[in-house]
């Protein structure tokens, strides 16, 4: 079992290390490097969110507010007072956190639909607050942000994005993998099994989904707080109930509890629109087609129903 | 774990001829890039714009092209999201290689994708109507309608004729309606005029009647300023009229359509705009230099749609026509040039008024591109 | 003053009868199926919009409104035969991105059959505002409220007086004790999905000559109809209406009386603060696991 | 001193008593096993000494120390740890994990060394791993040591539900129906493994249909019937006393 | 009447019956005995179908009854007692009768009612309350008036005496037997053995999801090797 659990890490990992690295290669202009950064950025999003709802069991509606106050507070921090991007990154994801804790606390006690009318509608109250204080934000047309320096480095160019990009992507895919496998994860897991047998042997479940709840909206924080430095402007949409349906729809669509399968996820749904463009006007129709179809023809998501049918035709065991 | 190798490999793939299809050049076309909001919120701005972009092109294209090249249009739906535009824009520039991008339906997309076009320093003209697109003025960017500032200011300066000074604001806590409503409380001084009250709605607010009952019990209200767009003002404007509500009503330009007057019904009547020459078309004076312009395009827009021109069709008409000029003067599609002659523009006669630009204007309208228009029976009366 | 609180509160009315409505839908399919089908916005707007078309093309309103209540129930059916009933059994989250890819998906069909303009209808019985005691009200919003009355009182008398409407509440209660009366489900589920998007297109429609349509309008009152039902607490249908006109009267109140740019959320932290206190909403069953 | 004890404890729902004013008391070291027809509360009694359910009065006393309306994980860290008649098995896991959650209290659960693996984490999880794979020999599973949870018979997720709650190291055990859904064999095989739990200075309270095993494992018997005690003491007094066997059995018709 | 071949049933991954045989002839009254979770319950859910079937058959008057729709089988005569009851709660006595009577609607249902008011007068003086508002006795006696109202031919009754008081057991046990008196065929599942056994033609002992046992009711009960089972003496 030791070793079983681990090889895929150390595979999976070395696997989509060397996705990352080769990608490029087939990148005919700097266009797909702007793509692919966003994919990146959503992915890490997801493995945040992945810990959440495919892990731990609980779902969220409202992740994009996080993400678009780890965006706003870099953006604000940064531009109005005059913080380092580095520590505006941090101290909005320290705030973000601590928001999370706080309204986690009552939230978390909520089960099921009730727990995802809760997470949105605290996003979509995130998400009114930045469109109409519009003297912080700028209101519903958005505020420009500057690029991201470090000790006078500056992150600029999709190119240099993408490897700043892919580089936390694979870091943060190592931390989540870590912590899965960690005590601390097993008791997250065993939350989203029977939260009763959980508690019986010691797990405060209470905790453990405060925890991750947490732990997810720093992710998406801190990503939030890299878009807006390299996008260059932002608006209140990114925090949209749109955008939070979207982050969710990528866990799922990848496969639930699997690391790998959020990350795919993400990049499928972050390189679909690109390619229902040239749909036009059926764009949104095929879209929702292509969402019914996955879920109802693969309810455990795509990485997992992969994994089995490849395991199947090999007649070995599936272990997604 | 083989199988998302494989997944991601396959997607990428998939991804490079999804994208690449459109790439290969064969004989050189005159590319024009636009993204539009041609679903979403600003959908009926975006729509028409689409629309128009789509038959003048083709008909250009019938007719021979420009310079003797094809004119390749590339558009793109950025549903009214900014981050959604400014990945377009992205795209046409470096994907498409597109020589000059029309666009922007909105101020909030206009902008987003103004971050992404400024340092890549492809000649861009926008659509969308706040001010902050052109001031500062910035190297490669223009826009085409008027301004929601102009629009206040013609607003106001209206009022002050009759003699209003104290003015209730309701504006759309969206995009445009915000924007308005910031120039607005920003230029009403200028015109003696003060703010007595200011509520918002959202652009899906089923009903307004409990904000306008806030404004009609604000003491010494003379007019009301309504500034938004969509099916809101319609919205407020029979809410108006539903409470009771019978000092002078004023909207934006924001509702320049027919449809507007269809949605509102009855109670659009007596409401005050300024809409610019196209709406009102036929009323124009003979002697007005816009009269055979607008006359011609609502003919071409309306015969081959079947449906009421816009204003909104306008800024795309005039944005096309002004690139193809600025083109053709330039005799190549050579960017730094083809910028130059758009911002040489001058005495352009389009749909919108009058354009003249320069240096430090990059809009060229003059106030008197706006009429003051109310609606008379279901239709526009030109009242200037 | 006393105008004013009325004004305010005869505005929440229509738009928490609305909401109402949608809840009502979330409330009866949720019953049935334990599914949340955020498609019910949608419902909605094809109700607005077909009638709207119709009307445009000469059909006398009482006939279009028919005809659309029919094409919208057949759409509600075809999504549960299509693609509800064939994920039974998978995951809630898995179930409620099916129905968002259909609200997706209904939303861009809408797009293409209809276009991307609002649409209106005439109201049904002009538009002299009625006086009610220094308040004013829509003949428009009289039908609204009227209308939601009389369909939550057709809901009562099928479920409170007819067998089939008992044996759909019997499947709510215990679907196996239910099947062994010889209750078919799947017809239960059907039926549910009918009268879900039955209950959306008539909201719809009298909806329209009010706030008007388009192919968007569904995604704002699917919302506020999920917010209705959960608020009530789910699957109870006095709940859905509870919440509905809860919702839409705080709305109106906040908006006239706080800030009118933050009523959404105003309505929102009620919400939350209700959920917080009562984590099954006003009305609902507090479920207790049995181990 | 007693390990355990229940002062008056009565439980309603909704207006009927599943446990009415009941009090008794575990000693240390004993097999104690709680029996009665269906429905009789045992199950009940069984959530209000975990912390599942709240008492609607009374109090429950471990070790001298009141822990009424405690939490399970709070007890779990007092020291007492349970298995369920509803299995609550942790399906998305794999077996061997499933008994890992049960070490839980015993291992390093902070945040930050948890997120970067360190060496001291993977050491103890891999000691924890075979104390665990031990366990699972312990109670017969040698077989599932390598299974997914969800991919066990019902049997072998019995044991697992034991071996899990042994991880905790336990001074208390309460199991709910041990052997119901299992074969002979697996109940002789179910009797040996409590006891030898019992042998390692577990005390052990159990509910209990089987009643072969029942008579055969405990030290001590209580019977309940609606909620109230119907007799108390070993298992030939209890096996002797006629109303037990009547309520038990039903009445001879 | 009824019978059952090889029957196999799986709980998720979980094999809960394991091979079934057995047979049920028109007129009789059989018990099916055992402990908990030796897959009684299965095996009527099965027979409902209400639980799917993963091998083998079940075969109804001739006809294989193996993958037709619950709602089918209400049809052919087959009712169930479900275990604990399981009344419609919120819903008044009178629907939960009438709800019985679904698959059999009819100007007779309410000749029916008052055939089951005659043979149970407590429900009749509670018909508007809410079912759930009943003692557990009456409930179970509305679960048996319920399954009545549909005129089964087999009437499959699922621990019957389960959390009754003695009192109410016997009474319970009283109607089955006279149910089996008027003619209907009668498939009892119980653990309480003794009673069951006692009135049954003949028994089957049910042990994880094996048939272990089958004899004539009374030899059942006079077996030392079902009281060892139970009570372990």
């Amino acid at each position: 079992m030791n070793t079983a659990l681990r090889t895929p890490r150390v595979a999976g990992l070395g696997a989509l290390a060397l996705v990352l690295a080769l990608a490029p290669l087939s990148f005919p202009n700097a266009y797909f490097y702007d793509v692919a950064v966003n994919a990146l950025f959503n992915a890490i999003v997801c493995v945040g969110l992945n810990l959440l709802i495919g892990y731990g069991g609980q779902i969220s509606l409202g992740h994009a507010g996080f993400f678009a106050l780890g965006a706003y507070g870099s953006a604000i921090l940064t531009t109005r007072f005059g913080l380092p991007p580095l520590a505006a990154m941090l101290a909005s994801a320290a705030a973000v956190g601590l928001l999370a804790f706080a309204v986690g606390r009552p939230i978390l006690r909520l089960k099921g639909h009730y727990l995802a009318m809760a997470t949105l509608g605290i996003g979509i109250i995130i998400h009114i607050v930045l469109k109409t204080e519009s003297w912080l934000t700028g209101g519903p047309d958005g505020m420009g942000v500057d690029p991201f320096r470090v000790a006078g480095l500056e992150v600029a160019g999709d190119r240099m994005w993408y490897w700043v990009a892919a580089a936390l992507l694979l870091l943060a895919v190592w931390v989540a993998l870590n912590l899965i496998d960690s005590p601390l994860g097993r008791a997250l897991r065993a939350v989203h099994g029977s939260e009763t047998g959980a508690e019986v042997v010691g797990v405060d479940t209470g905790r453990y989904k405060m925890l991750v709840f947490v732990v997810s909206a720093v992710f998406a924080s801190l990503v939030g707080s890299l878009f807006a430095h390299k996008n260059g402007f932002i608006t209140p949409d990114i925090g949209s109930f749109f955008r939070s349906i979207e982050l969710v729809t990528m866990v799922v669509l990848g496969g639930m509890a699997s690391t790998f399968g959020a990350v795919l996820g993400a990049f499928i749904l972050t390189l679909l629109p690109q390619l229902l463009a040239a749909f036009e006007d059926y764009e949104a129709m095929v879209l929702g087609a292509i969402m019914m179809g996955t879920m109802i023809f693969m309810p455990k998501g795509l990485l997992p129903s992969l994994a089995l049918l490849l395991a199947r035709r090999k007649g070995g065991e599936a272990r997604p | 774990m083989r199988a998302f190798v494989k997944w991601g490999v396959a997607a990428l793939a998939a991804m490079t001829a999804g994208l690449g299809a459109g790439a290969a050049p064969a004989a050189e076309p005159v590319k024009i890039g636009a993204f539009l909001s041609v679903t979403g919120p600003a959908s009926f701005l975006g729509e028409p714009e689409k629309k128009t972009l789509e038959m003048y092109v083709g008909r250009l294209n019938k007719e021979g092209g420009v310079e003797g090249r094809k004119i390749e249009l590339v558009i793109y739906d950025d549903a009214g999201a900014p981050d959604k535009a400014a990945t377009f824009a992205k795209r046409l520039i470096q994907n498409d290689g597109v020589d000059l991008i029309i666009g922007g339906t909105t101020t909030g997309t206009s902008m987003a994708a103004i971050k992404v076009i400024e340092p890549a320093a492809v000649p861009f003209i926008s659509l969308a109507g706040g001010i902050d697109i052109v001031e500062p003025v910035k190297k490669w960017v223009f826009k085409t309608p008027h301004t929601d500032r102009m629009a206040a200011e013609k607003v106001f300066a209206d009022m002050k004729k009759r003699g209003i000074t104290k003015v209730a604001m309701i504006s759309e806590d969206a995009g445009f309606g915000k924007s308005g409503h910031d120039q607005s409380l920003k230029v009403a001084p200028l015109y003696g005029i003060e703010i007595v009250a200011d509520e918002v709605y959202s652009p899906k607010d089923p009903d307004v009647t409990a904000q306008l009952t806030k404004i009609k019990n604000t003491p010494g209200v003379q007019a009301v300023f309504n500034f938004g767009f969509g099916q809101g003002p319609a919205i407020v404007t029979k809410n108006f009229k539903q409470i009771g509500m019978s000092v002078p009503f004023y909207q934006s330009h924001g509702v320049a359509s027919k449809k507007y007057i269809e949605l509102s019904g009855d109670a659009s009547e007596g409401v005050r705009l300024p809409a610019a020459g196209l709406v009102v078309a036929e009323q124009l004076p003979a002697t007005d230099p816009q009269k055979p312009v607008v006359t011609a395009f609502k003919k071409d827009y309306e015969t081959a749609f079947k449906s009421e021109v816009s204003t909104f069709a306008g800024h795309a008409y005039d944005g096309l026509q002004m690139a193809l000029a600025a083109i053709k003067r330039a005799g190549s599609t050579d960017k730094a040039k083809v910028r130059d002659e758009i911002e040489k523009t001058s005495g352009y006669v389009g749909t919108g008024g009058l354009v003249s630009m320069s240096p430090t204007d990059h809009m060229g309208l003059s106030h008197a591109a706006f009429h003051m228009v109310e609606i008379r029976k279901g239709d526009w009366l030109l009242s200037d | 003053m006393f105008a004013e609180f009325l004004q305010y509160i005869l505005a929440g009315l229509t738009s928490g009868a609305i909401y109402a409505l949608a809840g009502l839908g979330f409330a009866i399919i949720y019953n049935a199926s334990h599914v949340i089908n955020f498609a019910q916005g949608e419902f909605i707007m094809i109700g607005g919009m077909a009638t709207s078309t119709l009307v445009a093309a000469g059909v006398p309103l009482p006939l279009a409104a028919v005809l659309a209540v029919l094409v919208t129930m057949a759409v509600g059916m075809a999504l549960e035969k299509f693609a509800v009933e064939p994920a039974r059994g998978a995951e809630v989250v898995t179930i409620i991105i099916i129905t968002i890819g259909a609200s997706i998906f209904l939303r861009g069909a809408a797009q293409i059959i209809w276009d991307k303009e609002f649409h209106s209808l005439p109201a049904f019985s002009g538009e002299t505002p009625i006086l009610v005691l220094g308040a004013t009200l829509m003949p428009q919003s009289v039908w609204v409220v009227a209308v939601a009355m009389v369909i939550i009182a057709a809901l009562w008398w099928f479920f409170n007086r007819t067998l089939f409407g008992k044996a759909m509440l019997a499947v709510s209660f215990n679907r196996e004790a239910a099947q062994l009366m010889g209750i078919g489900v799947k017809k239960v589920l059907l039926v549910s999905f009918a009268l879900s998007a039955l209950l959306g297109a008539a909201g719809g429609i009298v909806m329209t000559p009010i706030t008007f349509t388009n192919y968007e309008a569904g995604i704002m009152l699917g919302l506020k109809g999920f917010s209705a039902a959960v608020l009530g607490g789910l699957g109870n249908g006095m709940g859905a209406i509870v919440g509905g006109l809860t919702v839409g009267i705080a709305e109106a109140l906040a908006a006239g009386y706080l800030s009118s740019a933050y009523k959404d959320a105003i309505a929102f932290v009620i919400i939350l603060f209700v959920l917080f206190f009562m984590p099954s909403g006003l009305f609902g069953k507090k479920g207790t696991d049995r181990v | 001193m007693t390990l355990l004890r229940v002062d008056g404890l009565s439980k309603e729902f909704g207006g009927v008593h599943a446990v009415e004013n009941l009090s008794f008391a575990v000693n240390p070291g004993t097999i104690h096993s709680i029996i009665g027809p269906n429905g009789a509360g045992k199950t009940t009694l069984f959530n209000l000494i975990t912390g599942i359910y709240t008492p609607s009065s009374g109090r429950i006393l471990f070790e001298d120390r009141d822990i009424t309306a405690k939490r399970p994980f709070e007890l779990a860290r007092l020291g007492m740890s349970r298995t369920f008649q509803n299995l609550q098995v942790f399906f998305n896991m794999s077996a061997l994990d499933n008994v890992m959650v049960g070490r839980h209290l015993h291992l390093d659960r902070r945040f930050i060394p948890s997120l970067f693996r360190l060496p001291s984490i993977v050491r103890a999880d891999a000691r924890a791993r075979a104390d665990c794979a031990e366990l699972m020999r312990f109670v017969g599973l040698d077989r599932y040591v390598g299974a997914e949870a969800a991919q066990m018979p019902y049997g072998a997720l019995k044991r697992l539900e034991i071996a899990r709650a042994l991880a905790a190291k336990p001074r208390l055990l309460l199991l709910d129906e041990p052997a119901a859904g299992l074969n002979a064999t697996e109940s002789r095989e179910i009797d040996e493994v409590i006891k030898k739990v019992a042998a390692t200075g577990v005390t052990v309270v159990l509910v209990e249909h089987d009643m072969k095993m029942v008579m055969g494992i405990s030290d001590h018997i209580l019977a309940l019937d609606y909620g109230r005690k119907l007799a108390e003491g070993t298992p030939a007094e209890v096996g002797a006393n006629a109303e037990v066997v009547a309520a038990y059995l039903g009445a001879e018709a | 009447m009824l019978e059952i071949n090889g029957l196999v049933s799986h709980y998720g991954r979980i094999q809960a019956l394991k091979g079934i045989d057995l047979a049920i002839a028109e007129g009789e009254l059989v018990a099916l005995v055992g402990a908990n979770g030796a897959g009684k319950t299965t095996l009527l859910r099965c027979l409902s179908g209400v639980q799917p079937v993963t091998g083998g058959g079940i075969r109804f008057e001739g006809a294989d009854l193996t993958r037709l729709p619950a709602e089918r089988r209400v049809q052919l005569g087959i009712a169930q007692v479900p275990e604990g009851r399981q009344v419609f709660g919120p819903l008044s006595v009178e629907d939960n009768l009438r709800l019985g009577a679904y698959r059999r609607k009819g100007p007779d249902v309410a000749a029916d009612l008052d055939r089951m008011y005659a043979m149970f007068p407590i429900l009749k003086e509670k018909r508007a309350l809410p079912a759930g508002t009943l003692s557990g006795g009456q409930q179970q006696m509305l679960a048996i008036a319920r399954a009545l109202m549909s005129h089964p031919r087999l009437l499959l009754l699922d621990e019957p005496s389960m959390g009754l008081a003695p009192l109410l057991v016997a009474e319970i046990f009283a109607t089955i037997q006279a149910l089996k008196d008027s003619g209907t065929t009668i498939f009892l599942v119980e653990q309480n053995a003794y009673a069951a056994l006692a009135i049954a033609d003949r028994g089957y002992v049910l042990e994880t999801g094996t048939v272990v046992m089958h004899a004539a009711g009374a030899d059942l009960l006079a077996d030392q090797r079902v009281k060892e089972a139970y009570l372990g003496i």
